[in-house]
């Protein structure tokens, strides 16, 4: 078992790829067999991530080195600055890996009745395990270049997935919006990553923020990189795509993509706290994705507001939600080496918008998930023509319902105990934020309840009167999603000691970053 | 020659991103968007492979040519890390644009988009 | 279909653009080259035949399933060489330092000194094999589809 | 409106890129090299690669070739996906 996690980081991104790469010669031979294959190695992939998250929680920062003679030789016998590519896996990545492994399962759990009777299928289930590895290869890498093509391997798939309807023309052009602003962003990432090669010679994550100057080039290669990765997180100065992308995918991708939104934000987060750090004009920058978070909240739940579309009108909300999280980090990151103010509301803020991070990815991918079996069954995503599906889809109802008080922040609910961490940590540093939250909050409730009224409440409408209850693994994929919310829910303190506060910690502690990659060397 | 004046290639690289992003903006065919991000590519290529090169030095291989310094091999490798994944980017948005020709009959992108607000 | 002066030259031109496109992967750790490059090299070859010859005529040859199955054995190849390495660390050397491949070459380049480089040639092997089915694939199922033709599942 | 916005940003982002690379150091003369001299002069005996090019991509950077190999397996598949035939054909089993 120690053995086994040695070498856990590196098995959790392969093991994806090799399911993909069999994927299609199993799937020539048996569909039932492929299916089995996904799920399966899913399944191994999850308890790999849990296992992992036990041994760091217990030993540190995981540290691998590729292709050394030992995973724990970073740089080379008698050498200064790492030369191979390195895994370096702490508590945040963990807490993403947890999420995202979460997310995937059930997501593939949703597929396989969700596209029974499309054809294409395995080359399906060949890009959502390649969409799988990309993403766990994000969480997990320390290494600038590495993190480019693990960001490109996510996007590619990803795009290829939202335009799998190809009977659609809409399909075909989501995924071309959102494959064209993949390509830009990594460009964009590329050439930061070519500035700051020229002026240290290093790829490293930590070896870079060792030696960092913060002279001008490097300001520019930080400017590319946070535009380059909130484009693809879907802040609003340039968020149009984000809708267009997420309401044309088949609802179990969309589910997905949320999550490599939030990879994408947490690969900003990754730039701003482990990369730059100490060295960052961090007031500056943090009250810049402050504003453009405040911004994002309000235009996304404004524009959902007028949606008729009921996966666009969630695309929005995520828009707005994800503005909670950009709140959150960004107060911690304006307080980033003022320890009193950090210790007074910066970590409780940084807290709050991480638990927010966590919530969001059990209940949006939930909601995601209604919405598609409400297009499963009916055949419209149009909300002004569904009505009274309450009758026949009593689950779907029930598992909406609980995503819908979950993300308008009803007390009991997951959604609460993030948004209440995030209010009074901001309120200390600005009122104005936690009162636009609050709004925000109102105004998402309101239209949730709108949707749920006009989709599932009312007589029942002649034209559905063969609507049945969604497929059985439908239902257990949205149920994995809701458990989640339920365990979060219950024990809210255990997975706020457990889970955030560790994640919070490991981007606060630049120094232990660094010291993973540059220190402690045997 | 030992001294290209100017930074030359490196100001060719910023020109050429400078020019496929006007493209990307500005231009309503999807085709010359494509053109626009390989160009980027190119741009973004030159940027990284320019910046191993050592005056006067060889090609970071061991053969027979006499000894000498060796210009940056990481370079080298990140570029053509890169030329592989813009090829099949690429491939993959002119799949998409045939797709949406085929459904739309037009390359204008203000023609053919269907989804707004 | 181009006329019979071009296919004629096109079938005799193959066979060298096939030979250099092998050189190239072969000699991929001694010499500038690689799996990357020569798997491109015998694709200009592929798309050469697809000009002289239509699409309907090279699809009889050349069908996608096999394709996909020589494409994902090439992949299949690469990761496992990596997950040889596993017994030390993921993509270390197994083979070097052992008597197959595992020698460190003189400096220079030539036949005397290919079974060097322990995994590296047969890596550069893998990525060829997948290099020449993927592009092979997405020529012949862009020009099929072009030509009204839809690709086989 | 949009037209002078984009005009705006375009020109923004070409001074920063111009300004960025005229920071950096003078083309043909890095200032740094650690790494880069490392790899050149360990690589033939740590990997019995003569190519160094060959052992950065295999050897020192193979989770990057991996990554590269996996992009274009995603693009093939993907391209393959989106030109299928939507017809439902026999399949296996």
């Amino acid at each position: 078992m120690a053995d086994l996690m040695t070498h856990g980081g590196i098995l959790i991104i392969a093991i994806p790829l090799l399911a993909a790469f069999l994927t299609p010669l199993v799937g020539m031979a048996s569909q039932r067999a492929r299916n089995i294959l996904v799920v399966v190695s899913l399944t191994f992939v999850a308890f790999l991530v849990f296992a992992l998250a036990r041994d760091i929680s217990i030993n540190g920062i995981h540290v691998y080195t590729l292709g050394a003679t030992s995973p724990e030789l970073t740089t080379p016998k008698g050498f200064i600055v790492p030369v191979r590519i390195i895994l370096e896996v702490d508590g945040m990545s963990m807490l993403m890996a947890m999420l995202w492994s979460i997310v995937s399962l059930a997501a593939a759990i949703f597929s396989l009745s969700h596209i029974a009777n499309e054809t294409g299928q395995s080359r399906f289930y060949t890009l959502l395990l390649l969409m799988v590895a990309g993403g766990f290869g994000m969480m997990f890498t320390g290494d600038l270049f590495n993190l480019f093509v693990f960001l490109e391997i996510a996007s590619i798939s990803g795009a290829a997935l939202i335009a799998y309807r190809t009977k659609f023309a809409d399909t075909q052009e989501g995924g071309f919006k959102y494959i064209v602003v993949s390509a830009i962003a990594s460009l964009m990432v590329l050439f930061a990553i070519g500035l700051l090669y020229a002026q240290y010679n290093l790829l490293n994550i930590g070896a870079l923020a060792e030696v960092i100057q913060y002279t001008t080039a490097d300001k520019i290669a930080l400017a590319l990189l946070l535009i380059a990765f909130t484009i693809k997180a879907g802040m609003v100065p340039l968020h149009l795509w984000f809708p267009d992308a997420y309401s044309v995918a088949p609802a179990s991708i969309t589910g997905m993509l949320v999550i490599t939104s939030h990879a994408c934000m947490y690969a900003a987060f990754r730039i701003c706290f482990s990369l730059y750090g100490t060295m960052l004009d961090a007031p500056v920058v943090g009250w810049i994705l402050i504003v453009f978070g405040l911004l994002s909240m309000f235009v996304g739940v404004t524009m959902a507001v007028f949606q008729k579309d009921v996966m666009r009108f969630m695309s929005y909300h995520a828009i707005s939600q994800l503005g909670y999280m950009w709140i959150g980090v960004g107060v911690g990151l304006a307080v980033l080496g003022n320890a009193d103010l950090m210790a007074t509301y910066g970590r409780d803020a940084m807290s709050g918008g991480i638990f927010h991070i966590l919530n969001h990815a059990m209940y949006k991918p939930l909601l995601f998930f209604t919405g598609g079996a409400l297009f499963h069954m009916t055949g419209t995503r149009d909300l002004t023509k569904m009505g009274g599906l309450a009758h026949k889809m009593k689950w779907t109802a029930i598992l909406y319902i609980i995503g819908t008080l979950s993300i308008s922040g009803i007390p009991p609910l997951n959604g609460f105990s993030s948004k209440i961490l995030i209010y009074e940590s901001v309120y200390q540093f600005n009122a104005i934020l936690t009162i636009t939250g609050i709004v925000v909050s109102i105004l998402t409730l309101a239209s949730f309840t709108k949707a749920f009224h006009s989709a599932f409440m009312g007589a029942e409408l002649p034209e559905y009167g063969k609507v049945r209850e969604v497929p059985k693994s439908m239902i257990i994929g949205m149920a994995i999603l809701a458990a989640g919310i339920v365990f979060i829910t219950l024990f809210p303190s255990l997975v706020v000691d457990w889970a955030i506060h560790p994640a919070a910690d490991a981007l606060i502690n630049q120094g232990g970053y660094i010291d993973a990659i540059t220190g402690a060397v045997p | 020659m030992d001294y290209i004046p100017l930074d030359f290639p490196f100001l060719a690289a910023a020109l050429l991103v400078g020019i496929s992003f006007y493209i990307i903006i500005f231009k309503k065919n999807l085709t010359k968007l494509i053109m626009g991000v390989a160009m980027l590519a190119s741009g973004v290529n030159l940027f990284l492979v320019s910046l191993g090169y050592r005056a006067g030095a060889n090609a970071p291989i061991y053969t027979d040519v006499p000894g000498g310094p060796m210009v940056m091999s990481v370079p080298q490798a990140l570029t053509l890390t890169s030329i592989v994944i813009n090829v099949a980017v690429l491939a993959l948005m002119l799949t998409m644009v045939i797709r949406i020709y085929r459904h739309t009959g037009t390359l204008d992108s203000e023609k053919s988009r269907k989804m707004k607000g | 279909m181009l006329s019979k002066i071009v296919r004629t030259v096109a079938n005799q031109l193959i066979v060298f653009i096939l030979v250099f496109g092998l050189y190239i992967i072969a000699h991929g750790h001694l010499t500038p080259g690689g799996g990357f490059q020569g798997g491109a090299i015998i694709v200009s070859g592929v798309v050469m035949l697809l000009v002289a010859f239509s699409s309907h005529e090279m699809k009889k040859g050349l069908r996608e399933r096999v394709l996909s199955i020589v494409e994902s054995s090439g992949a299949l190849i690469f990761i496992i060489l990596a997950f040889a390495g596993i017994g030390t660390v993921f993509f270390y050397n197994i083979l070097l330092g052992t008597p197959l491949f595992g020698g460190i070459p003189a400096t220079g380049s030539g036949p005397g000194i290919l079974w060097t480089a322990g995994v590296i040639p047969l890596m550069n092997f893998a990525v060829g094999l997948k290099v020449i089915a993927g592009l092979s694939a997405v020529v012949l199922a862009l020009a099929l589809f072009s030509s009204g033709e839809e690709v086989e599942e | 409106m949009r037209q002078i916005a984009g005009l705006i940003s375009l020109l923004v982002l070409v001074v920063f890129l111009v300004s960025a690379v005229l920071l950096i150091h003078p083309f043909g003369h890095p200032d740094a090299s650690a790494m880069d001299d490392y790899i050149i002069e360990n690589a033939q005996e740590e990997t019995g690669s003569n190519n160094v090019v060959a052992a950065v991509l295999f050897d020192y950077r193979g989770l990057d070739t991996l990554g590269e190999a996996t992009i274009l397996f995603t693009a093939v598949t993907g391209v393959l996906l989106l030109l299928r035939s939507l017809k439902r054909t026999e399949e296996g089993s």
